[in-house]
């Protein structure tokens, strides 16, 4: 269950860091925003999150669009390589963080925010789960594996992939590389959004939690392979599952050292994520 | 004098943000407001307006240190309000020692409160200790189950930090003394983001009695999940956050029953009409947390109340009225012994959409309990 | 078919090209001669469009002025570059390799047709479809960047050194191979440190001098141009010099 | 050369003894703000001395402060001051030795999260056997340390730091981390041990980190892990190191005291409004001084505009 | 000197490493005596920068023995192979870019065992600018070199831990044939240092004038050793290396 969330939220990192090679520490926050927004439209218009969905998503896929275009697009452009623009991203990006965060506050507060959606009992291969976060986790089973699909099956997908490997060579074969990356940036934004939304079905939270979720997903990225769909899917599952193992038969206090024990024995095993390729 | 300065350093952003603007953020600018909108605060014969001067401390110690010392030395504020919650209200403690100043700790729950007290004369604990509130949580299971309305098995869980675990520690010895079976103990740390398993364990046990020394994330998602998982022991009792008005908004008829730490006078017509100030001045309408909101407003009562008595900056002086003198608050009279008041809510319960102290029952305005506690409706 | 008029390119102060103007026909592969540093690459680069020129250079693609285009827009309207260094991707697959050879839109028809015939020109790409081009050796990454450009069904191939790190046999095939490529109407431009070698499939040449071109003609006329000789062919000589 | 170190030590060890008498200013707020300054500039330069040269970016600052200001905790009534900074010093080194020897291997991200990972490892486990060991969460040190004396400390602890830092940017050790932070295969064909490079390096700057958490420590009067490891600190001292450069002893200082100060402004000026106009100023710098501080000082100081550095994909 | 000639300098036998299925070196054996420069020779992908890889450390064997005057560094690491005295060069030219030639020369030095006193290293980098034709550029950074220059300077570095023995992997590779020749007689006055020198080249004119022997691999092992001559004849060779016409250039 939980790992459905984890995989969720940082499905869309993997896509912007991964491929658009943007180091977005502003993650959570973009995912509060949406949170917000959710919870605005369901609380405010009655606007049923899975409506919500459908508004909140292409808007932040066209505001992600532009932030790539208006902010990142000059750093990527003066960047001599990968290092210097993953320390110019982070830089950047969480100088965005601040503002978007300081946005949220001055609108909403400080105050946790919930609110009950899809919050009922469901059988589920034995268990009873609230609704709310299997539809979360169906949902991110389905974009997850549709995403490894377009990713590794169709030539748009090699070719995102590609500029992810070697922007300079990627223009030889007629990709357009900064319009490949804004686009993958902002679907990267629009699956956070999505993500988002999902969240603020069964989470509570409050302006200053972004940072919380963009480690998560981080975490979840890096031990999936940076960039790696499917890795990102299975680190999320296998993060979830652990918590909840080590929850019901050992002790829900050592959960998160359990995970994070899990993230650092991966990462020693295979230095280059579960699905990654070792670069060097 | 034509004017008092008062500063105070609060967390607007980091983790603590939460707390800090549902408890406490609220409440002194309702204070503020209303004094100055009756001329201000009394200095001998003429009224002086309060100057705010305020800063955030981003929930970190460090920042909340050097803030109050920009207070003092920068911009020389005649008083100070304290941080929202435990750590930090430690942390400034020895400052505002040091230099003198009240502190009025109303957000702070530690059990080393009379020993600082002694310790900083000038520092008043008045939200108690978590030794206090475990044991009247135990006194109260222990009544329903003399008058049989309860069971003995009892599951507790606690999260992982000063707060649940000084709280858990304290009911531990209690519940066993008191000969309750305690059929789970664990505690969760910060952060945890499912709490699905240790419901449905607890579940499994079917208690009768559910103790959650919980934060406000958590305890709404305690309650979230007990409901789906059917979680429906006879006592529900959560943390932080069951006080808080979004409980009530996102669980409406669900909160019937409920029990959770604090409480308040519901039905004093002081508490009503603060909770009616609360709501027309605070953003959005906001009500109050129903627990540590009417303690602050209190206690900035009792600042002004004490200031006024002293008719002068006088800081010295207004610790000593402090420590001794009675002051008349929304929550009733108050009169500090050893710098702590000498009664608490300690227990409350939602009933009807408010949340009621039901602990300790010699509380003036406790109400009885409703035990069992109704099954949850579906929402 | 391309015609490449006055292109100037610096590095900050240094100018790496300096007016330069030549001319690949349909069918016709143009080798261009220079020292190191001459700025051979750099003209390659140019006329790709992947590095900034100067203002004024004028270049034409079968008539079309491709001057402004960005680099991926050249590729699409017929011209392809094997860079230096090769320029693969080095974390995915040959066959992803491959397919994204065949990424511009005009390289779509006839795609499985174009990949059996590059293929067959080197089985060792076939035998390795699914290995990480990275970890490929040298000489099998040249073959992958080769067969990649071929993909994108140029009517220009510009070849940055490509021989670079083949084996014998295999720089005999390539040659074997690239006037098979001139056969289907594909005109080549082809930079080559090994002078002899190229001028001896090339049907013309020019020389670049300190990035301004100092001589052009056939390449049996470079051939036999002494001074033309005296820089570029230089040759080795045989190892009777050697101790033994 | 010597003759130049000579009067650049001198005017370096006047400025600290200058820097000394700050507590004697007698105003609390700016001993407060030195303390401060002083804490981050230690941390960024500690920092900026391993990263710098290998550029590992490093998230564990908070680790090894969040250790150090532990030991204090539990120590720091019981032992005499002296050897609680020792106990502390050593246990820093000790874990650092044992991330350094298992984590080095990692490379780019997998680094920066790892060690990310492992901060909030420590803390769980931390968490973890204070509530079901010692049952207690957040630990009250009354020690009798002044702000004065934290002072003195922090800025021993900085003048130490520099002159290891100079010391080893002389020394072979340093040079090794320089070509390793070019490319380490060539590095170990070299003959350099690049293990021992790294996880000594490491471990200097790991020590100085963990010192600085337990100097800190007395100022809070109560510590709980989210206060001792609280991972806005790596962020602060990252973001710090990044800006004033972290490829020069001296840089990581210039974005230490220029933003310590900034966050400072900001937060006296517009408490409420300070996340936004920080993040709206932070942008400006970080799309103004692509080289950081000493990136934009050694170009204002040299007027052949150096190239950047470009790292030999290893 | 010439002394020791009796002990080869690298002794390899039983000499094998797969990546997953692909068997890149199998079974590979052969000796290299001392002042030796020995030729490795053979297809694309059959083998030999993965077996200069396991000689200098870089890759772990998975079977088989590498001595290196008598002893054995088979899986030992690189760092310490290097310091044994060997030194190599990459086939994509490797040099610190952010450095200037004397840091990159230093760096080549500064950790070999026993260490040199500081004039002694400065004298020794000032002779080894002069020896591959880069005196002048000391200070210029590598980055901004030419590429025959990169070239030069990376021998230098490697040249510079006086190492015994010396592998190159393609070094002459795109260079011009002016360039070519200054390469090769730069490459043959090493020997009259002592310096065994193992090269791989596809560069056959080069591998005429400066080989004694030569080694051809093929899918991993070796298919011919003997006198550069006698194996560049060998039918064998001929067939899987140097295609139909033997190569002439
Ligand atoms: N990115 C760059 N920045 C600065 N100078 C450059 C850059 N690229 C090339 N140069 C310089 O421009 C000149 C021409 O370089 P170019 O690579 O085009 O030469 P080339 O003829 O291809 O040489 P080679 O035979 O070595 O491949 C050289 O002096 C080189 O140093
Ligand atoms: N890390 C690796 N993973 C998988 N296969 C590898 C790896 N490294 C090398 N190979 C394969 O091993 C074989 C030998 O490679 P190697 O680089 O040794 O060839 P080489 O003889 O140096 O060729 P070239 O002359 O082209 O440089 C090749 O087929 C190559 O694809
Ligand atoms: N109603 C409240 N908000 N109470 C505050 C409790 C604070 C809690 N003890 C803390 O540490 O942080
Ligand atoms: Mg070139
Ligand atoms: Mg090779």
């Amino acid at each position: 269950m939980l790992g459905g969330m984890y995989a969720l939220i940082a499905m869309g990192l993997t896509l912007q860091y991964g491929v658009a090679r943007i180091m977005n520490l502003s993650y959570g926050e973009f995912l509060i925003a949406a949170a917000f927004a959710s919870h605005w439209l369901f609380t405010g218009w009655a606007v049923s999150p899975f409506v919500g969905l459908a508004l909140v998503v292409p808007l932040a896929f066209v505001l992600n669009f532009a932030i790539y275009k208006l902010l990142l697009t000059p750093l990527v452009r003066r960047a001599p390589n990968r290092d210097a623009l993953e320390v110019d991203s982070i830089l950047a990006t969480f100088g965005l963080t601040f503002v978007i965060q300081g946005s949220m506050l001055a609108l909403f507060g400080g105050a946790y925010y919930s609110y009950s959606f899809l919050a009922f009992p469901v059988q589920f291969l034995g268990e009873t789960v609230a609704a709310n976060r299997l539809a979360a986790l169906g949902i991110t089973i389905l974009l997850g594996l549709a995403l490894y699909a377009a990713l590794t099956r169709t030539r748009a997908g090699t070719a995102v992939r590609a500029v992810a490997v070697d922007p300079f060579a990627a223009q030889l074969v007629a990709i357009n590389v900064p319009q490949a990356s804004a686009l993958t940036f902002a679907l990267g934004g629009a699956l956070v959004a999505a993500a988002g939304v999902l969240v603020s079905t069964f989470l509570t939270f409050s302006a200053s939690s972004g940072v919380v979720f963009t480690m998560k997903a981080l975490i979840v990225v890096v031990m999936g392979g940076v960039g790696n769909m499917l890795g990102c899917l299975v680190a999320g599952l296998a993060l979830g599952l652990s918590e909840a193992l080590v929850a019901s038969y050992v002790d829900p206090g050592l959960t998160l050292a359990v995970n994070f024990a899990l993230f650092l024995a991966v990462l020693l095993v295979k230095p280059a994520g579960l699905f990654g390729r070792a670069t060097r | 004098q034509t004017s008092i300065k008062i500063g105070y350093a609060i967390s607007r952003t980091g983790p603590n943000t939460g707390g800090a603007a549902v408890t406490t953020i609220p409440n002194y600018e309702l204070w503020v407001k209303e004094v100055n909108a009756a001329g201000g605060i009394k200095l001998g014969d003429k009224r002086v307006p309060i100057e705010v001067v305020q800063y955030d401390d981003r929930s970190n110690a460090e920042e909340a240190v050097r803030a109050l010392e920009r207070l003092i030395n920068q911009d020389k504020v005649d008083f100070i309000l304290p941080p929202w919650g435990t750590g930090l209200n430690l942390a400034v403690g020895p400052t505002l020692n040091r230099e003198g100043y009240p502190h009025l700790a109303a957000t702070a729950v530690t059990d080393r409160a009379p020993e600082l007290a002694k310790r900083w004369p000038n520092s008043f604990w008045l939200l108690g200790t978590s030794a206090d509130a475990s044991k009247t949580l135990v006194e109260l299971l222990s009544k329903l189950r003399d008058e049989k309305k309860i069971g003995d098995t009892v599951a507790m869980v606690s999260i992982a930090d000063g707060f649940g675990i000084d709280l858990s520690s304290a009911a531990r010895p209690a519940l066993t003394n008191a000969k309750f079976k305690l059929a789970y103990d664990k505690s969760y740390p910060i952060g945890t983001q499912d709490l699905a398993p240790i419901v449905n364990e607890i579940k499994a046990l079917n208690p009768d009695v559910f103790i959650a020394f919980s934060y406000p994330p958590d305890t709404l998602a305690l309650t979230e999940q007990s409901r789906i998982a059917g979680l429906n022991p006879k006592v529900f009792y959560t943390g932080v956050g069951t006080a808080f008005p979004l409980y009530k908004q996102k669980f409406g008829k669900n909160t019937e029953g409920v029990m959770g730490i604090g409480g308040w006078s519901g039905d004093s017509p002081a508490i009503k009409d603060y909770l009616a100030r609360h709501k027309a001045s605070a953003a959005n309408g906001a009500e109050p947390d129903r627990w540590a909101s009417a303690v602050t407003y209190a206690s900035l009562q009792m600042l002004q109340q004490a200031i006024e008595r002293v008719g002068k900056i006088d800081r010295a002086a207004v610790i000593k009225d402090l420590q001794t003198g009675t002051f008349d608050t929304v929550i009733g009279k108050v009169k500090l012994e050893n710098n702590m008041p000498t009664r608490f809510w300690w227990v409350g319960q939602w009933q009807g959409g408010e949340f009621y102290g039901i602990a300790p029952a010699k509380n003036e305005g406790a109400r009885t309990a409703i035990v069992p506690k109704p099954a949850w409706v579906a929402p | 078919m391309l015609e490449v008029k006055n292109l100037s390119l610096a590095y900050g102060l240094h100018r790496a090209l300096d007016g330069v103007a030549l001319n690949v026909g349909r069918g016709e592969i143009v080798t261009i001669l220079g020292a190191n540093g001459a700025g051979k690459t750099s003209l390659l680069k140019a006329i790709a469009g992947v590095v900034r020129t100067l203002p004024g250079k004028q270049v034409r693609l079968g008539g079309r002025d491709i001057s402004a285009l960005a680099a991926h827009d050249i590729v699409e309207s017929g011209l392809a570059l094997v860079p230096e260094g090769r320029g693969i991707f080095g974390d995915l697959t040959v066959k992803e390799n491959l397919l994204l050879g065949a990424n511009p839109k005009r390289a779509r028809d006839g795609e499985a047709a174009r990949r059996e015939r590059v293929l067959a020109l080197f089985p060792r790409l076939r035998e390795r479809a699914a290995q990480i081009a990275r970890t490929m050796s040298g000489g099998e990454q040249q073959m992958l960047a080769i067969g990649r450009a071929l993909m994108s069904n140029p009517d220009i191939l510009l070849l940055d050194e490509p021989s670079l790190g083949l084996s014998p046999a295999m720089v005999q095939e390539l040659f074997a191979t690239l006037l098979r490529v001139r056969e289907a109407g594909v005109g080549l431009l082809l930079v080559e440190q090994n002078a002899q070698e190229s001028l001896r499939i090339a049907d013309r040449g020019y020389v670049l001098e300190n990035g301004a071109i100092v001589g052009h003609g056939t390449a049996d006329h470079l051939k036999s141009d002494p001074a033309v000789q005296r820089a570029y062919l230089g040759g080795v000589r045989p190892a009777t010099a050697s101790s033994s | 050369m010597s003759a130049r170190t000579a009067g650049f030590g001198a005017v370096a060890l006047a400025a600290f003894a200058l820097l000394a008498l700050v507590p004697r200013l007698g105003n609390p707020y700016y001993l407060a703000l030195a303390i401060s300054l002083l804490q981050y500039t230690v941390l960024a330069t500690a920092w900026g001395m391993f990263s710098g040269p290998t550029r590992y970016v490093s998230l564990a600052t908070t680790a090894f402060f969040g250790v150090g200001a532990y030991t204090v905790a539990v120590l720091g009534e019981i032992l005499p001051w002296p050897l609680v900074l020792l106990i502390a010093a050593a246990l820093g080194a000790v874990v650092a030795a044992i991330v350094g020897l298992s984590t080095l291997r990692l490379s780019g991200v997998y680094f920066v999260i790892f060690t990310f990972g492992l901060t909030e490892l420590i803390r769980q486990l931390v968490v973890w056997f204070e509530v079901n060991k010692s049952r207690v969460l957040g630990r009250y040190v009354f020690v009798n340390i002044t702000q004065a004396d934290i002072y003195w400390q922090l800025l021993a602890l900085t003048a130490a730091v520099f002159l290891l830092g100079w010391l080893i940017a002389r020394s072979r050790l340093g040079f090794a981390l320089r070509v390793i932070g070019e490319d380490e295969t060539v590095a170990k064909h070299c003959g350099i041990n690049t293990t021992f490079a790294k996880v000594a390096l490491f471990t200097i700057s790991a020590t100085v980190m963990t010192l600085v958490g337990a100097i800190m420590a007395p100022r809070w009067t109560y510590i709980e892990p989210s206060i001792a490891f609280n991972a806005m600190i790596s962020f602060q001292v990252l973001i710090m190191a990044l800006l004033g450069g972290a490829h020069r002893l001296w840089g990581p200082v210039l974005g230490a005291v220029p933003l310590t100060l900034l966050f400072e402004l900001l937060s006296a000026r517009f408490p409420n409004t300070f996340t936004i106009i920080l993040g709206c100023i932070f942008l400006l710098i970080v799309y103004m001084l692509p080289r950081g501080v000493a990136g934009l000082l050694e170009k204002l100081s040299t007027t052949a505009g150096g190239k950047t550095t470009q790292r030999a994909a290893a | 000197m010439s002394q020791g000639s009796g002990t080869p300098v690298l002794t390899i036998s039983g000499l094998r490493r797969a990546f997953g299925g692909l068997v890149a070196v199998n079974d590979l054996g052969f000796a290299v005596a001392q002042g030796e420069i020995m030729g490795l020779l053979g297809p694309n992908g059959s083998g030999k920068t993965t077996a200069l890889n396991l000689i200098s450390g870089v890759l772990r064997p998975d079977a088989g023995t590498i001595r290196l005057m008598g002893q054995d560094i088979a899986g030992l690491a690189s760092y310490r192979i290097a310091r044994l005295g060997l030194a190599r060069t990459f086939q994509l030219v490797r040099v610190l870019d952010g450095m200037d030639c004397r840091e990159n020369i230093k760096a080549g030095l500064a950790f070999q065992r026993p260490h040199l006193p500081t004039s002694e290293a400065e004298l020794r980098i000032d002779t080894l600018l002069h020896r591959v034709g880069l005196t002048g550029h000391d200070r210029r950074r590598a980055t901004d070199l030419t590429y025959i220059d990169r070239k030069r300077l990376e021998l230098a570095r490697a040249l510079a831990a006086k190492p015994r023995l010396l592998l190159l992997d393609e070094w002459l590779a795109g260079l011009n044939p002016s360039e070519l020749a200054i390469g090769i007689d730069l490459i043959r006055s090493l020997r009259a240092d002592g310096i065994t020198i193992v090269l791989v080249e596809h560069v056959m004119g080069a591998v005429r004038a400066l080989c004694d022997r030569c080694i051809v691999m093929s899918s991993g092992r070796k298919i011919a050793d003997g006198a550069t001559a006698d194996v560049l004849s060998d039918a064998a060779v001929v067939k899987a290396y140097l295609g139909g016409v033997a190569a002439d250039a």
